[in-house]
């Protein structure tokens, strides 16, 4: 019983925290930029999903998607307003880009934060359920939403898997990971595959967003905590792997389950900190990290 | 109200920059006008429901009395400034307050460790001050204990001993009494304020015939609160006695979504806001929570008077601690006029002698003798409290029986003990 | 002065990266007051040598003695502070400091607690200053001097720990002619102070001037040793730079061809930083003609079909087919038909080698288009067809240039740029290479600008040659001509 | 050294501390106040600078340092009763230790890897104070019973006498010999090392340094403010306000950051008025000014003077 609870918990929280890492990864991966901004637009797709769904009443649908919508528009924001013009700025020594964009987005996180909270007080919300009720799942009383947002999640991660391994797209992607300077050798414009990649994010990101708004509930103060989870999940499993940053959201997810059922709801994340410290010592590419 | 949240964002805006203009024209005034206006600072955080209720209260007091003509010839003037429920903040704010725009007297947020950060500094710098919706014992305890310092604190609401006290009394009229509940799991956030909650529950719970099985504390920023809820589902309790007022929205969609056959009641703070049943997507139907006072339930004369007012005014009622700063406004001001001084010392000597009957009912402080000093009364005749439950988009008054008399619903997945029995 | 007891003694040096073998047995001595010149081309090792001594990389096995004392696997400090000083060919001034400050720094204890450094340090700096030539530039800012002044610096640095060993990196690697006259006198300085000085360069002619003695490594491994004319003489070293008997196959058709040529580029300068990589370079290439860059390492050549490609910002102008490649950005070049195969190969390492060939083909038109491409490359290079399965980086050196090769030529490019395709190759490769590229030519109507600096290996396929040399065109013509007029002397 | 000296720089800062001293003469009560813990948090970011901008280490949590050496004294203060000298000593040596723990993996992790690090170092630190709440007051934070002092004007000279000496140490320390070897270290290490500097060493020491400082500052902010909270001296944002003081003033030259710092809290308070909105225009300020002055705006003036 204890084991079939721990097991399904363990196995939606761990779905949802797999795709908001992918995303963060993706980018990271293909333009080696760390995102702290991350958990801002997140927070932009899941308070305007809610707004759209709750105050307008369209319902949970239509309001995840505008919910993504917003999450991708904030993601191009990033880009565009953050992230290019670092990128592309003269002033800036190439040797010091990385710690300006890590600042520049940590900025950036926290105004849209402050302005979601400005916006939408920082109260959490939470979007009705897309699916409500609940099954008997292994003799666990479980909400139809929590299934089906794991089963959303799961496809999603495959379709990105066939969108990076079976499209001409995906392969310019895979390979702007490995070396972008052949890639724009062979005729490839990079700013394209950025653009295209950061689309990706957006969308990935939104979704989170907003399965998690239906799920658990966000309020403005959470962003902070999903940047902080979505990097040590990435940075646990390897920056830039994608499957790495999933086995580790499954690693990160289960651990806090089971120290949440076993030990103590409070302790819930420290265990999970813990890990990561120690795989920064003896492993600090990660579990699944090329160096 | 199609949608409030925009208008509630306009709103807090239109007040801030009001607010802002009133400080710049109260500057202005000092020197021309004769009588100075009595400022009385309010510290809260904007962003929060429970703390944009504090101000505005406060602000519709102070105009109903400045329309009466003021106190003693002067006008009330309520100066505002945002803590966002940061101890640091709050002091600095306490400190501006204090020196530079020379308030009377501070109404101070509803977050005990925002209080308790400041009540030092009420006390070096002699300055009445008074919390409207915080609750952790220490802070009437320190008063008590070194009275000569901190003699300059008031507890404008019922300390966590007395709100467990008016729950255990609650339940033991409802729950124990209509619904022969006879076991309960303790389910409350890692606060200040609960630690002496939790103390009370536990002696209580027992007296008032609910045995407890467990007793659970939790990280204030919790999201997932399943394996919490699965936890006390293995325990069978009937009941499941709340203390939570950091979180609300979330353990109770989730206990709805999840449909833990198990009511919820106790002390859920944001539950006693009207705007919650939008929060939770109407998923608090059924959840009881104990609160300052109840729209529609006239623990006093002008409680319903104020709620309606302020509903019309604010598109919401106002959450607990807004009937409370509203009558902290009043017996101030009252205490001035009988003090016949601004005087720090005076005025503390005035607001020991309040007696005042606000929208909670009649206010008295304990003495220093007390081990409660300058905290409220509480029991029949004074501040009891009353408790609530959220019934189809409406929150009923179901506590104390002589106020008010609803019956208990559940919503259908919660399973009560005497169906159990006939099952 | 030269002292017969060596200062310096390395002793069978080995240094493997993963599978790669970088230096493979390298002994050498030095004596004080001598300079020994470290040769070889890029990736022959000499780089991991100068590392290896230094403490900047741990050698796997073998002695490094000063002095008789074992320093092999000391932390680099340790070495500096024995004794050894070292060069580096980019300098990285602090910016904020004044000339001066920077070379107090050289001059600091490597302590915590004296916080102000003693009065003779003032002056020894001023003294170093005015020996380098800083003299009066004491209170600029570095990122105020010229590049030559930058080195200076560098060199200054090292004067300044006093060491018994100096090594020096690329001495004269983007210094104009004067400049190189003035560096070779300050490292001829450190000889008659009696200090060992260990050169590393690309090539023999470069240092020749000074050095006493000069080591040529080629693939990691020791080739020749001796003075600079017994190796620019030696055989080995002849092969590897120039390879064997050349002989060449021009067809002057192609090159008298009248009119606007394909590729047309016009007295182009290019900077980093402060340093000149070229310097008034024009060359053209017409339709179909193959054309050969040659020049050795750290000429320009790179950086000439960069420009090219749109990678480096230049001034001047480089035509296209009749219209100005300015503002075009290195994808829509490519795109237009100059398709750069580069000396890093630049492959996708994770990928197979036909994920490799189809990215190369994306651009085609059609399916079919991509099909027979790939076909008649796998003819031309069977090896891939073998291959197609395999992560590029488990490929040898010369699978991985071929694929490189054919990934370019998937793009069916009009213009196919060859930078250094025999880089660090074994010759029985370069025989291949060379096959593919004599079928390529006579197959196809392709043109191809090639850079080299193995001539044998650059002529035969050459239709025309340049010379480039010290960031400038040198020479220009026949490579018949070539053998005549420029091959002595060209090391 | 001499240089310093003999420039106007000195009499210029020498004016500056004359006309900051006589703050209680001229200044309204309530902005000696804001500027008292502006003077503190100019502290945290001049430590902060010296660590990163010279040492070169990306510390995204400066608030582990800070709040060790805060609770450490707090608890002491309060269990004890100890006088507040030695509280503040005892709470530097806790923060010494908490660097030198930094110290190692910042020395064998890459900028982003150790970025992390210090981020999670403040979680766990956060969460083990909520977790220790008999001692630390978890949550609630812990109210201390001695205070420097309750007179604004007394605590307003102690803030400001503490951040100029602090500021001297710490400007000498970055303009010292050793300094020059740190900022080269920070720079490029090979180079450093083949210059027969021992990185490691140095950099040791600057963790050292920063720790103690951080710490005995955030000691001081507890004495002042009279209460040792979460919030106040560990939160995350708390860390993000020193990082964009720092950049704000101009990262590696020391008295930018603690220019930073003081503007920054000013302009936080000028901008009350906005309610929550101020926390968005002051980021949203910091974040122009890494776009187009990186250097900050002390390195900017300097930057201005070298051209």
């Amino acid at each position: 019983m204890l084991a079939s609870q721990i097991l399904i918990d363990g196995f939606a929280i761990s779905a949802l925290y797999g795709l908001g890492a992918v995303g963060f990864t993706l980018i990271f991966g293909v333009s080696g930029v760390l995102n702290l901004a991350h958990g801002g637009v997140m927070l932009v797709a899941a308070l305007i999903g809610w707004f759209v769904a709750s105050e307008y009443g369209t319902g949970p649908f239509l309001g995840a998607a505008l919910g993504i919508l917003a999450g991708l528009g904030m993601a191009y924001l990033t880009y565009f307003i953050v992230v290019r013009p670092i990128q592309r700025s003269r002033v800036i020594p190439a040797a010091e880009q990385e710690i300006f964009i890590l600042t520049g987005t940590l900025l950036w996180g926290i105004m849209i934060q402050v302005g979601m909270d400005y916006l939408f007080t920082d109260n959490p919300v939470t979007m009705r359920p897309m699916f409500p009720g609940v099954v008997n799942l292994l003799g666990v009383r479980t909400p139809r939403n929590e299934l089906m947002i794991a089963v959303i999640c799961w496809v999603v991660i495959g379709l990105l898997w066939l969108l990076v391994n079976r499209t001409r797209a995906g392969k310019q992607l895979a390979a702007a990971s490995i070396n972008p300077r052949g890639l724009t050798l062979l005729g490839f414009e990079l700013s394209n595959i950025y653009l295209l990649v950061w689309s990706i994010y957006g969308v990935l990101a939104g979704l989170a967003g907003v399965l998690l708004a239906s799920f658990l509930g966000v309020s403005s103060g959470n962003a902070g905590q999903l940047t902080a989870s979505a990097f040590s999940i990435v940075v646990l499993g390897g920056l830039g792997s994608v499957s790495g940053s999933l086995v580790a959201a499954y690693v990160v997810g289960y651990l806090e389950t089971v120290t949440a059922y076993l030990i103590a709801p409070t302790l819930r994340p420290i265990p999970a900190l813990l890990l990561l410290v120690l795989v920064m010592y003896v492993r600090p590419q990660g579990l699944f990290g090329r160096r | 109200m199609s949608h409030p949240i925009s208008v509630r964002g306009a709103l807090l805006c239109a007040t801030r920059l009001s607010a802002a203009v009133g400080l710049a024209a109260a500057v202005g005034l000092t020197a021309a006008q004769a009588a100075e206006p009595i400022k009385i600072g309010v510290i809260s955080e904007e962003a929060a429901v429970a703390g944009a209720s504090i101000r505005h209260a406060a602000e519709m007091a102070a105009d109903e009395i400045n329309a009466k003509g003021g106190v003693n010839g002067s006008k009330i003037e309520i100066v505002a400034y945002d803590d966002h429920s940061s101890a640091a903040d709050a002091v600095r704010a306490f400190q501006r307050a204090v020196n530079q725009d020379h308030v009377k007297a501070v109404i101070v947020s509803y977050i005990s460790e925002v209080v308790l950060a400041v009540e030092p500094w009420a006390a070096r710098l002699h300055m009445p001050t008074i919390t409207p919706g915080a609750a952790s014992n220490d802070i009437s305890k320190r008063v008590h204990d070194d009275y000569a310092q901190y003699k300059y604190m008031f507890h404008g609401w019922l300390t966590s001993a007395f709100i467990a006290q008016s729950i255990c009394d609650g339940a033991h009229d409802n729950l124990v009494g209509k619904l022969h509940m006879k076991t309960a799991v303790v389910m409350s956030e890692d606060a200040a304020w609960t630690t002496p909650l939790d103390v009370r529950y536990l002696q209580c719970l027992p007296q008032a015939g609910l045995q407890v099985l467990d007793h659970i504390r939790f990280n204030p920023d919790t999201t997932d609160f399943t394996p919490i809820f699965n936890q006390i589902e293995a325990k069978k309790p009937d009941v499941i006695i709340t203390g939570i007022s950091h979180v609300g929205v979330q353990p109770t969609v989730q206990w709805h979504d999840q449909q833990v056959p198990i009511p919820m009641a106790g002390q859920s703070s944001q539950a006693t806001t009207s705007t919650f049943w939008k929060d939770t997507n109407g998923a608090t139907e059924g959840v009881i929570t104990a609160s300052a006072a109840s729209p529609g339930v006239a623990l006093s004369p002008t409680t319903i008077p104020f709620t309606e007012a302020y509903t019309k005014k604010f598109g919401a009622s106002p959450s607990y601690d807004g009937y409370t700063s509203y009558d902290e406004v009043h017996y101030i001001a009252d205490a001035i006029q009988r003090a016949g001084s601004t005087d720090a010392d005076k005025l503390v000597d005035a607001l020991e002698k309040t007696d005042y009957v606000g929208t909670v009912g009649r206010v008295q402080f304990y003495a220093k003798t007390d081990e409660f000093t300058h905290a409220m009364k509480y029991g029949k005749g004074f501040v009891t409290g009353v408790e609530i439950q959220w019934q189809n988009g409406k929150q009923v008054c179901i506590w104390p029986a002589d106020k008010c008399e609803a019956k208990l619903i559940f919503p259908s997945f919660v399973k009560l003990p005497q169906q159990t029995a006939a099952q | 002065m030269l002292s017969n007891t060596p200062i310096l003694e390395v002793e069978h040096l080995n240094k493997r990266f993963g599978g790669l073998i970088a230096v493979k047995d390298i002994s050498f001595n030095i004596r004080g007051g001598e300079i020994l010149g470290l040769i070889g081309p890029n990736g022959s090792g000499k780089s991991t040598v100068m590392k290896l001594v230094m403490g900047i990389e741990k050698p796997n096995a073998g002695s490094v003695r000063l002095h008789g004392k074992e320093l092999a696997g000391w932390p680099t400090h340790r070495i500096a502070r024995e004794g050894i000083g070292i060069v580096f060919q980019h300098s990285r001034p602090l910016h904020r400091q004044t000339v001066l400050e920077n070379i107090k720094l050289a001059l600091l204890p490597d302590s915590l607690l004296r916080l102000v450094a003693d009065h003779s340090v003032d002056g020894t700096a001023r003294a170093i200053a005015e020996r380098v030539g800083l003299g009066d530039v004491l209170n600029r800012r570095p990122s105020t001097l010229p590049f030559a002044g930058l080195r200076r610096l560098e060199l200054a640095k090292a004067v300044a720990r006093d060491p018994k060993v100096v090594l020096v990196d690329e001495p004269f690697a983007g210094l104009t002619g004067p400049e190189v006259a003035m560096f070779s006198d300050l490292i001829d300085g450190f000889r008659k102070d009696g200090r060992a000085v260990l050169l590393v360069d690309h090539n023999v002619k470069s240092v020749a001037a000074l050095v006493d003695r000069v080591l040529a490594m080629y693939l990691g491994e020791h080739i020749a040793e001796g003075t600079a004319d017994e190796v620019m003489r030696d055989e080995t070293v002849r092969r590897v730079y120039l390879g064997g008997k050349i002989e060449t196959h021009a067809r002057p058709e192609l090159s008298a061809r009248q009119g606007e040529p394909a590729l047309d580029v016009r007295g182009i300068n290019v900077f980093y930083g402060k340093a000149q990589a070229l310097d008034q370079v024009s060359i053209h290439v017409h339709e179909g003609e193959f054309v050969s860059v040659v020049g050795l390492n750290g000429a320009g050549k790179t950086t000439l079909f960069n420009a090219v490609s749109g990678l480096v910002p230049f001034d001047g102008d480089i035509h296209w087919g009749g219209a100005s490649l300015r503002g075009r950005t290195p994808a829509s070049i490519a795109r237009g038909g100059i398709v750069q195969c580069p000396e890093s190969r630049e492959l996708f390492g994770d990928m197979s080698v036909r994920e490799n060939l189809d990215l190369g083909g994306q651009h085609l038109p059609s399916a079919a288009a991509r099909a027979t491409q790939l076909k008649w490359l796998l003819e031309l290079f069977p090896i891939l067809a073998e291959r197609h399965a395999q992560p590029a980086r488990t490929l040898s050196g010369g699978e991985q240039q071929m694929l490189a090769i054919a990934r370019a030529l998937m793009m069916q490019p009009k213009l196919l740029i060859l930078d250094e395709p025999t880089l660090g190759l074994a010759p029985v490769i370069l025989e291949q290479l060379s096959k593919a590229l004599t079928r390529l030519r006579e197959t196809t109507p392709i043109t191809v600008l090639l850079g080299e600096q193995n001539v044998t290996f650059a002529l035969p396929h050459a239709d025309r040659v340049y010379v480039l040399e010290h960031a400038r065109i040198v020479w220009e013509g026949d490579p018949a001509r070539f053998a005549a007029e420029m091959g002595t002397g060209y090391l | 050294m001499k240089r310093l000296i003999q420039g106007p720089g000195l009499w210029i800062a020498l004016l500056i501390v004359v006309v900051g001293a006589s703050g209680p003469w001229w200044l309204s009560a309530y902005i000696l106040g804001v500027l008292t813990s502006a003077y503190y948090f100019a502290v945290f970011a001049m430590s902060w600078d010296l660590l990163f901008g010279f040492a070169g280490e990306v510390n995204f949590g400066p608030t582990f340092l800070i709040g060790l050496g805060a609770y450490g004294a707090a608890i002491l203060n309060s269990t004890m009763g100890y006088p507040i000298p030695i509280c503040l000593v005892f709470g530097v040596a806790v923060a010494l230790v908490g660097g030198l723990l930094l110290a190692v993996p910042a020395l064998r992790l890459r900028g982003p890897y150790f970025g992390l690090i210090t981020l999670v170092s403040v979680l766990l630190l956060r969460n083990a104070i909520v977790i220790f709440a008999g001692v630390t007051g978890g949550e609630i934070g812990m109210t201390v019973p001695d205070v420097l002092s309750i007179d604004a004007n007394v605590n307003y000279w102690y803030a400001l006498a503490f951040m100029v000496v602090c500021a001297i140490i710490l400007f000498g320390l970055s303009r010292s010999a050793v300094g020059l070897i740190l900022q080269a270290s920070g720079q490029d290490a090979i180079e450093a090392a083949a210059l027969g500097f021992n990185v490691t060493k140095h950099k040791l020491a600057a963790f050292c340094v920063s720790a103690a400082f951080s710490g005995l500052a955030g000691g001081m902010l507890v004495f002042y403010l009279g209460t040792a909270s979460v919030d106040t001296v560990i939160d995350l944002s708390i860390a993000v306000q020193i990082i964009i003081a720092a950049v704000l003033g101009g990262r590696r030259t020391i008295l930018g950051p603690a220019l930073g710092a003081i503007v920054l809290l000013l302009a936080d308070e000028a901008l009350r008025p906005l309610g929550q909105l101020n926390t968005f225009v002051v980021s949203g300020v910091a974040l122009a000014v890494i776009l187009f002055f990186p250097d900050g705006l002390l390195g900017y003036l300097l930057h201005g003077k070298e051209e």
